[in-house]
């Protein structure tokens, strides 16, 4: 009896924070994408989350059910982003030096326009692509069921973000990037074409932004909605995390995760306010040391 | 002695040059409003009217981006305080507009202000995101305190405002419009005009270089708080003529929307320039509202447009526009080589996302 | 000015451990040391620009340690930087102007007067941004000065100078008022030479020696470890 | 003045997160001036279509160009709630007709005076509809079993929630929410609603009741089915599943059992005329309640114009509307209720099935008439 | 390596800050410039980097001519800018700024190892995981210096590179720079004042407003003269 409710007790926290890390997970692919353009390569991209839209809608389109179909999906997703990225690289070239609010200004008018684009092209309604059963069905822990194609998207994310990790924290590659965002004649002074680390970085920025796409539609389906929401919850992560930080990204997705289903559900007269506030309580508290933000 | 009489001179001129601009335009602005008042068609009164409220906001935007130099989406804040004031204001039976945009200025001001205390003190990206959180907040508080705000289908049916007790309401189209582009001019030549001279010299020496200026006795703080609090008034008075000239509200109207057209027509306008961002307003609004309709459906493809024909063809804003007629005043420092710039670490750290 | 028992540590590394530090007015002080002992942390400190983590600093009887750096700037504590910091958006004048606003009224020296004293007159007119490296530093001076200190921290005001800029330097420090105290931190030894009356000498944040100038050039440990076997003219670049 | 020619105004979400529903509002009025010659009461239609966009804010502009640049003689379509309540000052001002075919808000009164609905009419129910009609049933079918109640945070999902707990309720119904209140969720921004189902199975509910619609709809349907709740009987109000939210759902839709005031499977000639037209004039899928209804306001305003003699006024076409009586209707034969200004209408119990290859929502039984006069 | 002729260089068109200036650095040697403040000295160091175009004029490397080229490229070539005023990079640690940088291993080069860095720059040792922005201003001066060596420079272009150093550093420095000749590598370095370049080489160029002049050597009064000539017909304050 007694013992029963704790049972009770137990999953009422267990369940909601495995959700919650599965889901803080799957955003930190979302905002993989934004944390190397914005956050380490410095372009505030905020045609992210229409990369991830188009990721999702090809995904959608692509996926009919096997196997095959559904690698074929995530490889076009990934393409499709790698190529709007590398149109944001051109399209931003000519920008440098004119600060982030004229990237931002063109950035939103090439997401308003691939907005309509997509709409235009796939139509208004909200789409899902359909996965192989085995992705499709539930497994059962500890007496709840699960649902497989979470626990992909988590084993996925732990891997990007790994990979996102030792890119950009351990690799030449990524002080390059840094070292562009601080000062572009300088690292052009070592000999690298700043605009080439540009361009790539944003082509890598939209491929995970397509794969992104490709992997949240099954659990959350795309449609008109997707590119804000994403775009928005991937700026919260990011910056929280710290720009140009992976752990911090990554600490900061979790913490959106778990506020966005252990939160929501323990405070449900609060919750509408959590999300914002929980970003705003970390803005305010954490110490300005970010690159960029130190005192000159 | 005769070199320093000859500086003085140069020194009026450029300084009579860069304000004058600015004078320049708020006098086409009005010229404007006047050839539209005098067009017989009510449709275009309303339309013009329903735009000015956003361009105040867009002003007190750029009031806090361009002279502050904290790129802001929050004052959509004060703008809700203004607009569901004078709301409610209304519904209860006072109609005077002095006191509507009396009571909205104040309300705005102190949200502004008690914001400020705490949004002052971070810079950049950090700033950035919390506007994004206080706009948000907004929306989301204006949705959910419904006595207030009447829930998320907001408030309709608002009585019409009356310039006097015994004067009967503002409802024609014309008059509404005559009235509203009044307040708005007003208030934006209030603030070219407190933000002119020696404060511009000021605001822009603290955006140069913080460090300095601390260095030297300027209490660097206390201005940016001033700086937006006075924004938020200009906000706050905007939200009263949006009761004014629109008679209902929703959340959505003082949501992260309505914040990111403001700020993106104050990057059209050109970021320091008032009257300019107010034009940015009016052409976004132009171009959702009016050009949009003969396009149904098509609303954003001609608001991206826009906004990416802006940045390839107005290079530093519509304001870049005047200037760029001028004979070339002296460069500044050419990008790619910074040699001449501050600490190390200037290029990015003030740079503005 | 006393400040005593200053400390300042970056995570686990103190850059700062001094018992006492104190100018008095009218001095002629020089803080010289390696690079990286803990000069402009200390000229921070002092002009609040970083608060200190231990320690009190007062001023005039007054306790300012946890007081703005604006407040004591506006006490008349002035300084200039290591790295020349100027507006890069205003002229050269509005510059100077900046550095006189809180003396806008009655200026002991308008600021067109003090762009004549470093030199810059000529440049009134042009971005600050665009000045050369060496007239920037004057420039930082300028406005450091525009402030009418009563108390003025210059960090290698000589370095990047050519020898006539630095001939014009030492002829403003000696032409400052007597009153005026002085601290200079600098790697000229001929700069120190011919204008401190005290050196404190640090290393690793902790004062090594200090004393009246000569004796302290002449110091063998003060050699060994700053001058080098050259001894000062070697250092004169 | 020409008195062959008409002016309507259709003002429907063309973009934004409503798009869907507008595209079936403007497919069913547009399919019923393609089956009539393109005429209503015998005049050529000069239809005026406007983008409502995502709420007021776009769709006022839209209204304020219809009105005033193309004057109208009537006003229809509008899908949004938060919409009609502003528009409808407009149009009241104008005297033009305003005959609404989505959502009809409550009409809260401002300032303490009620508000003036003399202008207004829908052809579609009030959003607290759907869930009275099935209240009864659910109370049936879960005998003294609680009911959990679930839905999104805004208006709409206050009224359609309300509908329903009320009534059941009212039947002496028990609701498993702890503390007895509906849960509301987060809208827009909710799109994981795991945690809230897994929240809602630890009280052991019999059954669920809820309402959803576009993006959130798919979202829900789909979690639910992967959730600790599978098992437990799903009801909703029929917009869960109506229309193309039901093709993204695929099968974790089937056996949902929810509440409208149509269905495409009804036995009656009208609608099956109706269904005809639709998959002749090329559309995807089957017509949806959102198309019939717009279908239906172009049947009102074609009766109402044949009334109407001489040059089309918006007084004279408003007097006419209120003289249409019996419509008939691929939803069954209706007529406005005097007071109230919308259908008196059945309402039926749907299931999602298989129907051939496509998931449809086929007609269980009728429930009710509403509102009762 | 590189050959000026008639260099004319500005940053907006109306006014040149060089003017037809000739320099001629195929010796494999520590060549000099001094010049008062303004006079162009970085200038000319950006433009032979390729971060200014210059107006007219051409520089030639062995035989190409490369006026146009782009920094990255005379980077590639093997021309190395310490410049003015520290431009390091803060979001990058010490240790990062000479792992970033890479000796191109397939030409000649004076290349230096970390180790060997840090050995002539003690100071930075015990910094290696401070940022850019986190260090001295010597410090800075010192990483800037290393980080341009570190790119086995063929060409070095350091500007003021003593400003700011102790003196028993500076004089490091300048060690370092005379034996970069030996290591195949050519120098052109700015200094304020002759004195300072007399301790690094005897053959300096004094580049008075915009107009460079040949080579003279340092120990003679020569230099000296031609600066205070200069001087004294610009601004009468000098004396
Ligand atoms: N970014 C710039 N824009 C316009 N003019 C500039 C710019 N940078 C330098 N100048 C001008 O070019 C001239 C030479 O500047 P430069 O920095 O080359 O002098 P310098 O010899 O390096 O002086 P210093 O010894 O002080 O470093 C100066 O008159 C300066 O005003
Ligand atoms: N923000 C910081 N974070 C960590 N360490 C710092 C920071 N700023 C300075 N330091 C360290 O503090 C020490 C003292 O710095 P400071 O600038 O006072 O040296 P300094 O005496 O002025 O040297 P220099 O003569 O080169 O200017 C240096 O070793 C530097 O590495
Ligand atoms: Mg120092
Ligand atoms: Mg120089």
């Amino acid at each position: 009896m007694s013992e029963g409710r704790g049972a009770v007790r137990v999953d009422a926290y267990l369940i909601p924070v495995v959700d919650g890390v599965a889901y803080g997970l799957l955003l930190a692919i979302a905002a993989a994408g934004l944390t190397v353009a914005f956050g380490a390569g410095g372009v505030l991209n905020l045609a992210h989350g229409t990369l991830i839209a188009a990721g999702g809608y090809i995904a959608a389109a692509t996926s009919s059910g096997t196997w095959p179909s559904l690698a074929a999906a995530v490889a076009l997703a990934a393409i499709a982003g790698a190529a709007g990225g590398g149109v944001l690289a051109a399209a931003t070239a000519g920008l440098r030096g004119r600060g982030h609010l004229d990237q931002a200004l063109l950035t939103f008018g090439v997401a308003l326009i691939g907005g309509d684009l997509l709409t235009t092209v796939y139509g208004p309604d909200t789409l899902r692509p359909r996965l192989p059963a085995t992705l499709e069905g539930t497994v059962e822990a500890a007496g709840h069921r699960y649902p497989v194609d979470r626990l992909a998207v988590l084993v996925i994310a732990v891997l990007v973000v790994a990979a996102g990790y030792v890119v950009l924290h351990r690799t030449r590659a990524g002080r390059l990037i840094r070292a562009t965002v601080d000062d572009r004649a300088m690292v052009a002074g070592i000999g690298v074409n700043p605009r080439l680390v540009d361009a790539a970085v944003l082509m890598c920025a939209g491929a995970l932004a397509g794969l992104a796409g490709a992997l949240s539609t099954p659990i959350l389906g795309v449609g008109p909605g997707t590119a804000d929401t994403a775009l928005l919850l991937s700026l919260i992560i990011v910056v929280c995390g710290g720009l140009g930080s992976v752990p911090g990204a990554l600490a900061a997705a979790l913490a959106v995760g778990v506020v966005q289903t252990l939160g929501v559900t323990s405070f449900p007269q609060l919750a509408p306010y959590l999300l914002v506030g929980a970003m705003t309580v970390v803005l305010l508290v954490r110490r300005r040391s970010l690159p960029g933000q130190a005192a000159a | 002695m005769s070199r320093q009489a000859g500086r003085g001179v140069a020194e009026a001129l450029t300084t009579w040059h860069r304000s004058g601009s600015t004078w320049v335009a708020l006098g086409v602005a009005a010229a404007a409003v006047g050839v539209v008042a005098l067009s017989a068609d009510a449709y275009l009164h309303a339309t013009a009217a329903r735009m000015l409220p956003l361009a105040l906001l867009a002003v007190s935007v750029a009031v806090v981006t361009g002279h502050a130099g904290l790129p802001t989406l929050g004052q959509v804040a004060p703008y809700a305080a203004g607009a569901y004031t004078t709301a409610r204001l209304a519904l209860a039976g006072v109609e005077q507009a002095a006191v509507h945009l009396l009571t909205a200025a104040v309300a705005g001001a102190v949200l502004a202000g008690l914001l400020g205390v705490v949004l002052i003190r971070y810079r950049g990206t950090v700033f950035l995101m919390l506007s994004l959180g206080v706009a948000e907040l907004t929306a989301i508080t204006a949705a959910q305190w419904r006595q207030v705000s009447g829930g998320t289908d907001g408030l309709a049916g608002i009585p019409a405002v009356r310039l006097a007790p015994g004067l009967p309401p503002l409802v024609a189209d014309r008059a509404v419009l005559l009235y509203a582009a009044a307040v708005a001019l007003c208030a934006t030549v209030g603030a070219v005009i407190l933000l002119g001279g020696e404060r511009r010299m000021l605001l822009s020496a603290v955006r140069g270089n913080e460090a300095r200026a601390r260095a030297s006795g300027h209490r660097v703080t206390a201005y940016l708080w001033a700086v937006h609090t006075g924004a938020g008034a200009i906000a706050g008075i905007g939200g009263a003529l949006l009761i004014h000239t629109h008679r209902w509200i929703t959340p959505a109207d003082v949501g992260f929307a309505t914040a990111a057209l403001a700020l993106l027509a104050v990057v059209i306008g050109g970021a320091a320039s008032l009257p300019g961002a107010a034009a940015g307003a009016i052409a976004v609004l132009a171009v959702r509202d009016v050009i949009a309709v003969w396009l149904p459906g098509h609303a954003p493809l001609l608001l991206g447009a826009l906004f990416v024909a802006a940045v390839y063809l107005l290079p530093g804003g519509l304001t870049a526009l005047s200037a760029r007629l001028r004979p070339p005043t002296p460069s500044r420092r050419p990008n790619h080589v910074a040699h001449a710039s501050g600490s190390p670490a200037r290029p990015t750290a003030r740079s503005t996302p | 000015m006393v400040a005593t028992g200053l400390r300042h540590a970056y995570g686990y590394l103190t850059v700062l451990d001094l018992d006492t530090f104190t100018v008095a007015p009218g001095d002629r002080h020089a803080v010289i040391g390696p690079n990286g002992a803990g000069k402009s942390t200390l000229l921070n400190l002092l002009a609040g620009a970083t608060r200190a983590q231990s320690g009190a600093i007062t001023y005039n009887g007054q306790t300012i340690t946890r007081r703005q750096a604006a407040w004591r700037a506006r006490a008349g504590i002035g300084r200039t930087f290591q790295h020349p910091s100027v507006y890069p958006d205003l002229t050269v004048l509005d510059c100077v102007r900046m550095g006189g606003w809180h003396h806008r009224r009655h200026p002991e020296r308008t600021p067109l007067e003090v762009l004549d004293l470093v030199g810059l007159i000529d440049h009134a007119d042009v971005l600050s941004a665009t000045l050369p490296h060496g007239h920037r530093r004057m420039l930082d001076l300028a406005v450091a000065l525009a402030g009418q200190p009563r108390l003025l921290l210059l960090d290698e005001p000589a370095a990047g100078l050519t020898d006539a800029e630095t001939t014009r330097l030492l002829d403003i420090l000696d032409g400052l008022p007597s009153w005026m105290a002085v601290v200079l931190v600098e790697h000229h030894m001929d700069v120190v030479a011919a204008l401190a009356t005290w050196i404190t000498v640090l290393h690793h944040g902790r004062r090594l020696t200090d004393g009246p100038a000569d004796r302290v050039r002449a110091d063998p440990a003060v050699a060994a470890l700053y001058l080098g076997p050259g001894g000062d003219d070697a250092a004169g670049q | 003045a020409d008195t062959t020619t008409v002016r309507v105004g259709l003002l429907v979400s063309l973009s934004g997160t409503y798009a869907t529903v507008g595209e079936d509002m403007q497919r069913g009025f547009k399919l019923y001036l393609d089956t009539h010659g393109g005429k209503l009461g015998g005049r050529k239609v000069d239809l005026i279509v406007g983008d409502e966009g995502d709420g007021p804010a776009t769709a006022v502009p839209a209204a304020q160009k219809l009105l005033e640049r193309d004057r109208v003689v009537a006003l229809t379509g509008l899908v949004g709630g938060a919409t009609v309540d502003k528009v409808q000052t407009l149009t009241t001002e104008k005297k033009i007709p305003l005959v609404g075919a989505n959502a009809r808000p409550a009409f809260t009164p401002v300032g303490g005076k009620p508000r003036d609905l003399a202008y207004t009419w829908h052809t579609s129910y009030n959003s607290d509809e759907p869930g009275i009609a099935i209240a009864e049933y659910v109370k049936a079918q879960v005998g003294d079993g609680e009911v959990y109640a679930i839905g999104p945070d805004y208006q709409g999902g206050y009224d359609e929630l309300r509908g329903f707990t009320d009534t059941f309720t009212r039947l002496g119904g028990k609701l498993a929410n702890p503390d007895g209140k509906t849960t509301f969720t987060p809208f827009p921004s909710t799109e994981n609603f795991l945690p809230y189902l897994n929240k809602a199975a630890e009280t052991k509910p019999k059954a669920v009741y809820t309402f959803y619609a576009g993006a959130a709809a798919v979202a829900f349907v789909k979690q639910y089915a992967q959730s600790d709740l599978r098992d437990v009987p799903l009801y909703a109000a029929g917009f869960l599943t109506e229309g193309s939210v039901l093709t993204a759902q695929g099968p974790a839709a089937t056996g949902i059992r929810n509440v409208l005031n149509y269905s495409p499977t009804l036995p009656n000639p009208t609608n099956q005329e109706f269904v005809a037209a639709w998959s002749a004039a090329g559309h995807t899928g089957q017509p949806t309640t959102f198309a019939m209804a717009s279908y239906d306001a172009a049947a009102v305003l074609d009766r109402a114009l044949a009334a109407v003699d001489g040059e089309v006024t918006g007084e004279k076409l408003n007097t006419a509307i209120g003289q249409v009586g019996r419509i008939v209707s691929p939803r069954g034969d209706w007529q406005f209720h005097p007071i109230e200004r919308r259908p008196v209408q059945r309402w039926y119990l749907r299931e999602v099935k298989a129907d051939g290859p496509v998931l449809s929502n086929v007609l269980v039984q009728d429930l009710t008439t509403l509102p009762t006069t | 390596m590189l050959q000026v002729s008639d260099l004319t260089v500005g940053y907006h068109r109306d006014d040149a800050v060089l003017r037809e200036v000739c320099l001629d650095l195929t010796a494999v040697a520590v060549h000099a410039i001094v010049g008062p403040n303004g006079a162009g000295k970085s200038t000319l160091l950006h433009t032979l980097a390729g971060h200014l175009r210059p107006t007219a004029g051409t520089v030639w490397c062995e035989g190409r001519d490369v006026t146009r080229w782009r920094p990255h490229q005379a980077a590639r070539t093997g021309v190395a800018l310490a410049p003015q005023g520290r431009r390091l990079w803060p979001s990058l640690t010490v240790a990062e700024h000479l792992t970033v940088t890479r000796p191109a291993r397939h030409r000649p080069g004076s290349t230096f190892s970390v180790d060997e860095l840090l050995e002539v720059f003690p100071a930075l040792a015990g910094r290696l995981h401070h940022h850019g922005h986190q260090l001295s201003g010597g410090e800075q001066q010192m990483l800037t210096i290393a980080r341009a060596l570190h790119t086995a420079p063929r060409l070095l272009l350091a500007d003021e590179p003593t400003e700011g150093l102790a003196p028993t550093v500076a004089r490091q420095v300048t060690a370092v720079l005379q034996q970069l000749p030996q290591r195949g590598a050519t120098v052109l370095v700015t200094l304020p004042h002759v004195r300072a370049a007399a301790a690094l080489t005897d053959t300096v160029h004094v580049l008075t407003t915009g107009h460079l002049s040949h080579p003279v050597t340092a120990s003679d009064g020569q230099a000296e003269r031609l600066l205070r000539d200069h001087l004294t017909l610009t601004n009468p304050h000098a004396e």
